[in-house]
C-alpha cells in the first residue's frame, strides 16, 4: 500500500493560483503568463511524478487565462459592447467562485485537522466484556446466512470501480457546443425562464457543464435566448427569445466552436500549443469569445 | 442525585465498560429501566466525577453514545502502548477532501473532483482506508454514481457526538478582504490601454 | 502513597483502559518508568479506591495482568446488554473482509488491503478477535509477512464441514458485460498506446 508522497506545498492549480494571488505576488494580468506556467512547471517537477490531473487541469486554467488576457490586448476593445463585458465578468466570476470555494475548504480542513489531532489523543476502550459474558454473546456469524456471506464475497471480490483514473481532460469530451445548443433548445420551455442550474441538472461532468454554458452564450449571441444574472454568484436565468433576429441558427458561428471532435491529434503536448491553436483558428475574434477554453474542453489541450 | 439509586449509577458504569462501541443513551435506558433523560443526567454526573477525582480516563459522549476513553493528557503514555503510529497525520490534501465530504455528504467522486480539482481520487482512497469515509449509497440519477459520506469512526475520531457539531461552513467563507484580494488578482480592466498601464483599477465596480 | 505522582497513577489507569488484553505489570513499569513493585502497589491501591467509591467496575488481576472489568454485582445488566446489545451482527465491511480471507487464504494484510481497498486493518482485527480468522503461517518471500486464514470456528458457525463447501466464486463474479462497463468507466479508448502507465496497472486489476 503505497501512497503518493506529496513533496510540494501546492496540490493543484487552484491552490497555486490562490496562493499567488493572496500573497499579491502576482497580478494575473500583469505577469506574463509564461511566468505563471514556469512557476507551475517548477512545482510539478518537484513532485515525485507528474500528476496527470494536476497538469491537465492547469492547462485548462492557463488556456482560460490566456484567452481572457489576449482578449484584452485586442485592438478596438474600447468599443466592446456591454453584453460582451458582462460575459467577461461572468467568466471571471466562475474562476473567482472556484477560488473562494477552494479557500473555504482549506480553512475548514484546518478545523478538521485540529479536531482529529485532539480526538487522536484519546484511545477508546475496546476490550469489550470479559468472560463469562464474552462467550454469552450470540455468535454474529452464526446469524449470518449463506446468502449474506456470498453477497459480501461478490461485493468484495468484484472488480472495483474505484481505481478510475479520470481522463476527462485527456480523452476528448464527445459533446460539442453544436450538440449542446440543440439540447438546450429542446429543453428550454416555450415560455418562461429556466435556471442554468436546471439546464445542467444531473450532469456531473464538469466540462459538459462548461460546454452547455458556452452553448447558452452562443444562443445569447445569436439572439435566441436571454440571459439574466441578478447577483454575483446568483442564479443564471435563461429564457427563450420570442423573436430571434434569424430563426435559423448561424451555422458559421457554430462552426467557430470547432468541428465535432474526431480522433484526437496526437502531439499537442506543449502549453504553447494551446495559445497557438487558439490564434490560428481565430479564437480571439470577438464573435467567438470563449473559443479557446472550448477548444480545451474539446480535447485539444492535452499532455 | 438521590432519586437514582446507587445501583443505577453502577449499572451504567458496568455496561459502558463492557461495550466495544459507544453505548446509546436509549440502550442504557432500556437495560436499566430508567428514562433516557435520567441516563443523560447520570452520565454527565459520572463524567464530572471522574474529572474531579482526576482519573486517567474520561466518560465521553461521541457518535451518539457514551464510552470510556483515555484522558488526552496521557497521550504520551498511551501512544507508547498502542503501537503502530495509528495516528499518523493526514496530509493537507486528504484533510481538505475529508472536509468536503464532511460538509457536502453524500457526495460522488465526480462532485468531489469538481470542488477539490485534483487528486480527489487518491486522497479519497486514503480516507476510505482509514475508515473515515465510506460508501453511503448510490446517486438515483443516471450512472448511479457511488456516493460517499463520513463514518461513525470519523465522528469518534473527531470526538463529535453528531455531524451537527461541525462548525457551520459559513464560518470559513473568506471574508471581504480575501474576496477583494482575489478580485484584484483577477481584475479585468475595461480600459483600452495595454496592460503596461500603471494604474490598478478595481473594475468590479462596474457591475 | 505520596512517593508516586498523580500522573503515574493516571497513566496506569489510561494504559489499562486502552488495552484489549490484560496489561502485565512489567509492561506498565516499562511504559511509565517506575519499578514493577510500585506498579503492583499502585494497582492494588486503585482497585481498593474503586471498591471504596462503589464503582460499577473493578480493576482485576487476571492472566498475569491488570484489566478493567465489570463488577460481579452487576452481572444481570451486563448479561442483558451482551445478549441484546451491540455486536449481534457482523458489519458489512467485516463480512466482506471475512469473505476475502475465506476465498483467498492464505492472505497477508497487504494483499487484503489491495483487494479490499478499505479499512482492511481494523476489520481484520475484529475478525481475529472473534476467532474467525487466525495467523496460519508466514510468506516465504522477503518480509515474511504474516498470512491469515479462516479457523474451525468459522467453519462451525457457517455450518460448513470443510472449506470445500464454500460456494464457487464464479457464481458471484460479475459477468463480462459488467467488466466491460467498468472498463468503459475508465474512459479508455482503443488508442494505439495507453495514455498513462497507471492505466495499465488498473486494467490489470480487472482480471
Amino acid at each position: 500500500m503505497s501512497y503518493a508522497v506529496r513533496t510540494s506545498t501546492f496540490e493543484g492549480p487552484f491552490d497555486l493560483l490562490l496562493h499567488l494571488i493572496l500573497r499579491q505576488e502576482v497580478d494575473i494580468w500583469d505577469v506574463s503568463l509564461s511566468e505563471l506556467v514556469d512557476g507551475y512547471i517548477e512545482v510539478i517537477e518537484r513532485m515525485d511524478h507528474v500528476d496527470l490531473e494536476v497538469a491537465t487541469e492547469f492547462l485548462l486554467i492557463a488556456a482560460t487565462l490566456v484567452e481572457l488576457k489576449a482578449r484584452r490586448l485586442l485592438p478596438g476593445i474600447a468599443s466592446i459592447e456591454l453584453d460582451e463585458e458582462l460575459l467577461r465578468f461572468e467568466e471571471r466570476d466562475l474562476l473567482l467562485a472556484r477560488l473562494l470555494e477552494c479557500k473555504t475548504f482549506q480553512d475548514a480542513a484546518k478545523i478538521v485537522a485540529q479536531r482529529l489531532e485532539r480526538g487522536g489523543r484519546s484511545v477508546a476502550r475496546r476490550a469489550g466484556p470479559e468472560e463469562p459474558f464474552r462467550s454469552l454473546a450470540p455468535d454474529p456469524l452464526g446469524r449470518t446466512s449463506l446468502e449474506a456471506f456470498t453477497a459480501a464475497a461478490g461485493r468484495a471480490l468484484a472488480p472495483r470501480e474505484d481505481p478510475v483514473v479520470s481522463m476527462h481532460h485527456v480523452a476528448p469530451i464527445r459533446i460539442s457546443v453544436r450538440d449542446a445548443v440543440e439540447v438546450i433548445l429542446l429543453r428550454l420551455p416555450d415560455q418562461g425562464p429556466i435556471t442554468f442550474r436546471e439546464l445542467v441538472a444531473g450532469i456531473d461532468e464538469r466540462l459538459e457543464v462548461i460546454v452547455r454554458f458556452l452553448a447558452c452564450l452562443e444562443l445569447y449571441k445569436q439572439g435566441h435566448v436571454e440571459l439574466e444574472q441578478i447577483d454575483n454568484f446568483g442564479e443564471l436565468v435563461v429564457s427563450r427569445c420570442d423573436d430571434p433576429p434569424d430563426p435559423v441558427l448561424d451555422s458559421v458561428s457554430l462552426d467557430d466552436w470547432g468541428e465535432e471532435p474526431g480522433s484526437p491529434e496526437t502531439d499537442d503536448t506543449e502549453t504553447d500549443d494551446a495559445e497557438t491553436d487558439g490564434t490560428e483558428t481565430g479564437a480571439f475574434a470577438l464573435d467567438a469569445p470563449l473559443e479557446l477554453s472550448a477548444e480545451g474542453a474539446d480535447g485539444e489541450v492535452r499532455v | 442525585m438521590n432519586g437514582r439509586s446507587n445501583e443505577t449509577r453502577r449499572a451504567v458504569e458496568a455496561v459502558i465498560m463492557a461495550a466495544i462501541e459507544p453505548v446509546e443513551p436509549s440502550m442504557l435506558a432500556q437495560l436499566i429501566e430508567i428514562p433516557t433523560d435520567d441516563v443523560e443526567a447520570l452520565c454527565a454526573e459520572l463524567a464530572e466525577e471522574y474529572e474531579r477525582s482526576d482519573r486517567g480516563f474520561v466518560l465521553a459522549r461521541v457518535a451518539g453514545g457514551y464510552r470510556f476513553q483515555t484522558h488526552p493528557d496521557l497521550a504520551p503514555y498511551v501512544e507508547r502502548f498502542v503501537l503502530e503510529g495509528q495516528n499518523t497525520r493526514l496530509s493537507g490534501p486528504s484533510l481538505e477532501t475529508l472536509a468536503i465530504v464532511a460538509y457536502k455528504q453524500p457526495v460522488s467522486r465526480a462532485q468531489l473532483g469538481a470542488i477539490r480539482g485534483v487528486n480527489a481520487e487518491s486522497t479519497l482512497n486514503t480516507l476510505i482506508q482509514r475508515g473515515y469515509v465510506a460508501e453511503v449509497g448510490h446517486d438515483p440519477g443516471p450512472g448511479q454514481a457511488i456516493l460517499y459520506g463520513t463514518t461513525s469512526t470519523f465522528l469518534e475520531q473527531m470526538g463529535f457526538d453528531s455531524l451537527d457539531e461541525l462548525p457551520s461552513l459559513a464560518e470559513f467563507i473568506p471574508d471581504a478582504s480575501v474576496v477583494e484580494a482575489l478580485e484584484r488578482g483577477l481584475h479585468l480592466r475595461p480600459d483600452p490601454e495595454p496592460p503596461h498601464a500603471e494604474a490598478i483599477e478595481l473594475d468590479a465596480s462596474t457591475d
